[in-house]
């Protein structure tokens, strides 16, 4: 019941806002009341989890359509639940920064927000194959309206490029879907058996490597994270992406393990060239959203790298990454929206000596950028550190180019901040640009603390996430 | 009646049914489109007379020679039988297809009546006098048939309908 | 001595009253005052329609096995009873989304003609031998290409009715010629006997099946017979092409259904790749020519096509899961397809000119409710969760997949992303352009309150997303439709 | 039976009903499109009586005469269709009869 509440109360929150004849300001607001609450009952979930026990708990299975055999049957394990975890708090602080800016349209604006919220929380706890697909592409109808009405000037290409790409991942995966389900019999992920078909696979693996991005499917990521509004961008790049990663451990691994072993090399190439690619366009990137944007794509890669080393470690490592990746990509696009709401632009050439007379900003700035740039003691640089020591099994090549990631976003990630505090005032930077208000800090400030919580305590997530098993092999028949 | 009269008059029949037919679709006016489909009719008719179907072959007089054709001939006086091209014009490759089309048609159904002849048309059922008199054909459309008559009466009542809906559009006033 | 043949009434009472409420509507055009003859003919055949749709649902629940009646002429079945409650509740929301029509006369015509189209197509669906499967036929046809040429005062309304005329006639002139070759190849007409003479490999029979398909095919508007669809959907009034989308689509595919399983079983082999054959060219002319289209009617015509081409999937799974995917596809489809005319309608009547994509910029917000209806129609048919599209899809593939056509899941696959593009385009349209940009204030202030057609929508919007979460009712009652046609 | 066989009939039969579709294919009045169409439903009419007695069968005959009434039904709209456009002032052209293009 609880899940089911979890996926309900923002879905049924959004049509409230939706329907309700309310003020702006009222109806931003009871938004993100919803969204806190949505948090609240995440809490009380985990509060109820046993994380020692493992396997699935919290689940509620209802015959959906008994003659396929679909069912609505949901429930969470512990990668899921901190998945979930790290998207109610997401996307609160995307909630709340959009009330902070007062977006245009604010009823269908967060209507759609909250649908998002819970198509997100919906994929993160199906565990029906069809239930999966159905929030999967849920998560595309409020996606398309929010960049497509609401994004910059390049909006209309952007939601172009995004649905082309995402739809086509997503038709195939239908294909897969349809076959898998008919040839097991049931759509079940509790139910089904393991299948040995590659091509059924590879539709899942495009599907999600489509919507991670992996390299080289990334081609709709750079239009779809600049000309989004900002909140949504950070929804896009740390929740719905992980969708991907959930994919991939709850139907990627468990249902398809001999063509996932026999893809792997294939798999973790891409993986890393994406990982190399991604951090050398972030490198490159002239604006902020771009570093942003493209170091989301080289984490993924790196997640991915975890993902397919198919050992504890990896697999730790990619839950921890996973969320870490989350809630700092999310601070770091909030942070880029402050930072344009105030200079009018990213563009990191007119941009400058934002440090002088705003310490709040620029300590924020550079918490975060420490975090993501993965300094040792970081909860980054233990899923980091996880990755790179599970993939070693796989060719310590993979190793090296995970050392090399973490250079490169040291890297980058310097010279954003310098080019942001430091160096000379930039054109864009006027006086009137202040230092971060109380209401902005206090939607960013959550997301760091809980970074720092991780920091301090990674084996929070990292031994909790596949509790009870000890090798991949366990992890791979622990879904049977 | 013996053998040779029947071949004669089947040759005359279903000639003149062939060039009316072609006639009806290629002469440029109306008018004699329509005089030649009345033609058609009545060389249809002499077939259906050979075929045992006395009751058809007097419908086939009445219904169409006598209402259907009339109608025709009414509407082309009122249009006033201009003369049309007598092939359409759009597209060569249009016109192409169609011709193609219609001759695939032609050449499907005569290879398969070819195909059939040696199986099953040597022998027409033996039937008795009665065969396809009105008495009959009147008996089966109250019995097995019913619907078939109930829905033949509820098409011609839409028909009325129709025409008297069509019928009665307004002139459009020179002034729009 | 005549031995009057009995006649079950039951079954044949969806029709009947159908026809009673047409002749009632007619009587109304003629006698009743002029300002309450709209009133009194809509609301006689909306109770006709409502009527037919529960005397439908009495026959499926009173008929578990299939009886044949009158010699047989007609079938007393479950598939007939349950696609004729589709085609009564597509019929009465018509009925509803054409209440504020703007017309200068004939109302009462229009609503008694079309009952007589839904009582037609309400028998088509029962019929069980080729006589009765042709009368039925022209009886809906005969009637539709009257609704379509009714706005006397539009030229391309009358136009489209002559096109739909001729094109129509063509059609069963080839239908009938295939029937006279099965007639001439079996001697018998009745499906049943025509499938149990079965003369094998018989070349006439052969010949006979392929021109009674081609004849079905002009009717569902499947490509390469949809040459038609576009200019007479876009002619005609739009809640009469709300209604040949919906409702001719879904009797001639039941019907062409039961020829297929009932009269052909032993031909199986060589019509399921003639069908399959079908949905290649429908889905890929259907969804690319869609791309290109600005006139919104013209958009869901070819969409429509493409529709046929995934019903026709159905049909080509031959198996009992195909038959019940069909069904299942009928009901959300009939929903999108009359919901989507109606809010083409709305906007219509509100611009006093056809439906563009330029003219529907601003809708979705200008009118949140049309709006979100017409996202909801879009996003159905092109299978998006939460509508029933995507289970029609599902199913649909799911009955393709298990017969061993996993490529006709593949194209399906292919065309639904193609189709993407052009739903996508209408959401867009809708909502990512302003209408002030584009300066198509309403003609005449703020439009006219329609509540009839509010109620339409909604009902429409209600089935749409209704039946996808409840699946499987529907779906157990396909089953038990299927069940009736011999697999 | 005397005289030809029924395969005759057909071939006639067959011969009419293409060059029926032929006239409907290509003929731009809609009078003679509607007299070709008549053409179509009178080959097919001939096929079903030469069936009907090929088989001994009255069900050929009783279609033939239903078609007959159908074929009727069918004229009355279309001339009605062609008379209210000639009143309307609308071309009278299947081929270019068209607002309704693109």
């Amino acid at each position: 019941m609880l899940t089911t509440a979890l996926i309900l109360l923002p879905l049924i929150g959004a049509l409230v806002v939706a329907v309700l004849p309310l003020p702006r300001t009222t109806t931003a607001g009871l938004a993100f009341l919803v969204a806190l609450m949505e948090v609240g009952l995440w809490i009380v979930a985990a509060s109820r989890f046993d994380f020692d026990e493992g396997g699935l708990q919290l689940g509620t299975s209802r015959e959906w359509v008994e003659s396929l055999g679909i069912s609505y049957s949901v429930g969470f394990y512990g990668f899921s639940l901190w998945l979930t975890g790290a998207a109610a708090i997401v996307s609160a602080a995307a909630i709340g920064y959009a009330m902070w800016v007062g977006r245009d349209r604010p009823r269908a604006y967060h209507a759609l927000m909250l649908f998002l919220t819970g198509a997100i929380v919906a994929t993160f706890a199906a565990q029906d194959l069809l239930l999966f697909y159905v929030s999967f592409e849920a998560m595309l109808i409020p996606l398309y309206i929010l960049v497509g009405v609401w994004g910059g000037a390049r909006r209309q290409a952007a939601t172009l490029t995004f649905v082309v790409y995402t739809m086509a991942g997503s038709l195939l995966m239908l294909a897969s879907v349809v076959a898998f389900g008919v040839t097991q019999g049931t759509f079940s992920l509790l139910e089904s058996g393991t299948s040995d078909n590659v091509w059924i696979f590879l539709g899942f693996a495009v599907a999600f490597a489509i919507k991670a991005p992996l390299f080289p499917f990334h081609g709709w990521l750079p239009l779809a994270y600049r000309e989004a509004p900002v909140e949504v961008a950070a929804v896009l790049s740390a929740v719905v992406s992980k969708t991907a990663i959930y994919g991939f451990l709850r139907i990627g691994l468990p249902k398809f393990p001999e063509p996932a072993d026999d893809l792997s090399g294939v798999i973790l190439v891409l993986a890393a060239a994406g990982l190399v690619y991604g951090s050398l366009l972030a490198f490159r990137a002239p604006d902020l959203r771009g570093v942003v944007a493209f170091s989301s794509m080289a984490q993924m890669g790196l997640i991915t790298l975890g993902i397919f080393a198919f050992d504890d470690l990896g697999l730790d490592g990619a839950v921890l990454q996973s969320v870490a990746h989350g809630l700092i990509s999310a601070s770091m696009f909030l942070l880029v929206g402050m930072v344009e709401h105030r200079c009018g632009t990213g563009e990191l050439t007119s941009l400058g000596g934002m440090a002088r007379g705003r310490p709040v900003l620029a300590t924020v700035v550079i918490v975060a950028g420490m975090i993501a740039l993965a300094v040792p003691g970081s909860a980054t640089f233990a899923g980091e550190f996880l990755i790179m020591a599970g993939v070693y099994d796989q060719g310590w090549g993979y190793s090296v180019v995970v050392a090399l990631g973490i250079v490169l976003a040291a890297m980058y990630t310097l010279r954003v901040i310098s080019a942001l505090l430091h160096v000379k005032p930039g054109s864009a930077v006027r006086d009137e640009a202040l230092d971060l208000r109380p209401g902005e800090l206090a939607l960013v400030l959550p997301l760091l603390l809980v970074l720092l919580v991780l920091s301090a305590w990674p084996a929070l997530i990292s031994q909790s996430s596949f509790a009870g098993s000890g090798a991949a092999q366990s992890i791979v028949e622990a879904f049977r | 009646m013996s053998n040779v009269l029947v071949w004669i008059i089947w040759f005359l029949a279903a000639g003149g049914c062939l060039a009316t037919g072609v006639a009806v679709v290629s002469v440029t006016n109306p008018f004699y489109s329509a005089l030649a489909l009345i033609g058609n009719l009545a060389s249809l008719a002499v077939l259906y007379l050979l075929l045992a179907a006395e009751f058809l072959a007097a419908a086939q007089v009445l219904v169409y020679a006598g209402a259907v054709m009339v109608m025709f001939l009414f509407v082309v006086a009122y249009l006033g039988g201009r003369a049309d091209a007598p092939w359409a014009g759009g597209p060569p490759l249009l016109r192409a297809a169609a011709v193609v089309a219609a001759a695939a048609l032609l050449v499907e159904v005569v290879v398969v009546v070819g195909l059939a002849w040696g199986d099953n048309l040597q022998e027409p059922a033996e039937v008795s006098d009665s065969f396809g008199s009105p008495a009959e054909i009147g008996e089966l459309f109250v019995t097995s048939h019913l619907l078939a008559f109930e829905i033949t009466s509820i098409v011609l009542l839409v028909a009325a309908i129709g025409g008297v809906v069509l019928g009665t559009t307004p002139e459009k006033e020179e002034a729009e | 001595m005549i031995d009057t043949p009995t006649v079950d009434w039951l079954a044949l009472s969806p029709s009947v009253a159908l026809l009673g409420a047409s002749g009632v509507a007619l009587l109304a055009a003629v006698i009743v005052p002029d300002w309450m003859r709209k009133s009194v003919a809509a609301g006689v055949v909306l109770i006709g329609f409502v009527l037919a749709a529960v005397l439908a649902g009495v026959v499926f629940d009173e008929t578990p096995t299939p009886e044949v009646l009158l010699d047989g002429s007609m079938v007393r079945d479950r598939i007939a009873a349950l696609t004729q409650v589709i085609l009564a509740v597509t019929g009465a929301v018509v009925v509803l989304a054409s209440w504020a029509e703007r017309r200068r006369d004939n109302h009462g015509e229009y609503y008694a003609l079309l009952a007589a189209a839904g009582a037609g197509m309400v028998f088509f669906v029962s019929a069980d031998n080729l006589m009765t499967l042709f009368l039925g036929l022209e009886w809906f046809s005969l009637c539709l290409y009257i609704l379509v040429a009714l706005d006397t005062e539009r030229a391309t309304s009358l136009e489209a009715g002559l096109k739909y005329l001729i094109v129509g006639g063509f059609g069963s002139a080839v239908l009938l010629f295939g029937s006279a070759f099965v007639y001439g190849a079996t001697g018998e007409l009745g499906f049943a006997e025509i499938a149990a003479a079965n003369p094998t490999d018989d070349v006439f029979l052969l010949a006979g099946l392929a021109m009674i398909l081609a004849g079905l095919a002009f009717k569902v508007s499947a490509a390469p017979f949809h040459m038609w669809t576009p200019d007479v959907y876009q002619g005609a009034p739009t809640s009469v092409t709300a209604f040949m989308s919906a409702a001719t689509k879904a009797a001639a595919m039941v019907v062409m259904l039961r020829v297929l399983v009932t009269a052909f079983p032993d031909q199986s082999e060589i019509w399921t790749i003639a069908v399959a054959v079908l949905v290649c060219i429908s889905l890929a002319w259907g969804n690319l020519a869609a791309l290109a289209q600005r006139d919104v009617k013209r958009l869901l015509a070819y969409s429509s096509i493409s529709h046929a081409g995934f019903m026709l999937m159905a049909i080509a799974a031959d198996s009992e899961r195909g038959a019940e995917a069909l069904l299942y596809y009928l009901v959300p489809y009939s929903a999108m397809s009359v919901g989507a005319f109606a809010v083409v309608a709305v906007r219509e009547r509100e611009l006093q000119r056809p439906v563009t994509l330029e003219s529907l910029a601003g809708l979705g917000w200008e009118r949140p409710f049309y709006g979100i209806a017409m996202w909801t129609f879009m996003l159905g048919m092109a299978g998006f969760p939460l509508t029933g599209g995507l289970f029609g899809k599902l199913f649909v593939f799911s009955a393709a997949y298990d017969s061993g056509d996993w490529w006709l899941v593949l194209i399906g696959v292919a065309a639904t992303a193609v189709s993407l593009g052009y739903y996508l385009n209408v959401v867009r349209w809708m909502y990512m352009r302003a209408g002030g940009e584009l300066r198509l204030a309403p003609a005449g202030g703020s439009p006219p309150t329609d509540p009839a057609l509010g109620v339409a929508i909604g009902a429409a919007v209600l089935v749409t997303v209704g039946s996808f979460f409840a699946a499987q009712p529907i779906l157990d009652a396909a089953a038990d439709a299927a069940a009736s046609l011999p697999f | 039976m005397d005289g030809p066989d029924i395969g005759w009939y057909l071939i006639v039969a067959a011969l009419l009903f293409g060059i029926g579709a032929l006239g409907v294919m290509m003929r731009r009045s809609p009078l003679i499109v509607l007299l070709s169409t008549e053409i179509m439903l009178n080959a097919a009419n001939l096929t079903l009586i030469a069936f009907a007695r090929q088989q001994g069968d009255l069900d050929g005959q009783i279609f033939a005469l239903a078609v007959m009434a159908v074929a009727a039904a069918e004229v009355a709209i279309g001339l009605g269709l062609i008379v209210a456009m000639a009143r309307r002032r609308i071309v009278l052209d299947v081929d270019q009869a068209s607002a309704l293009r693109g």
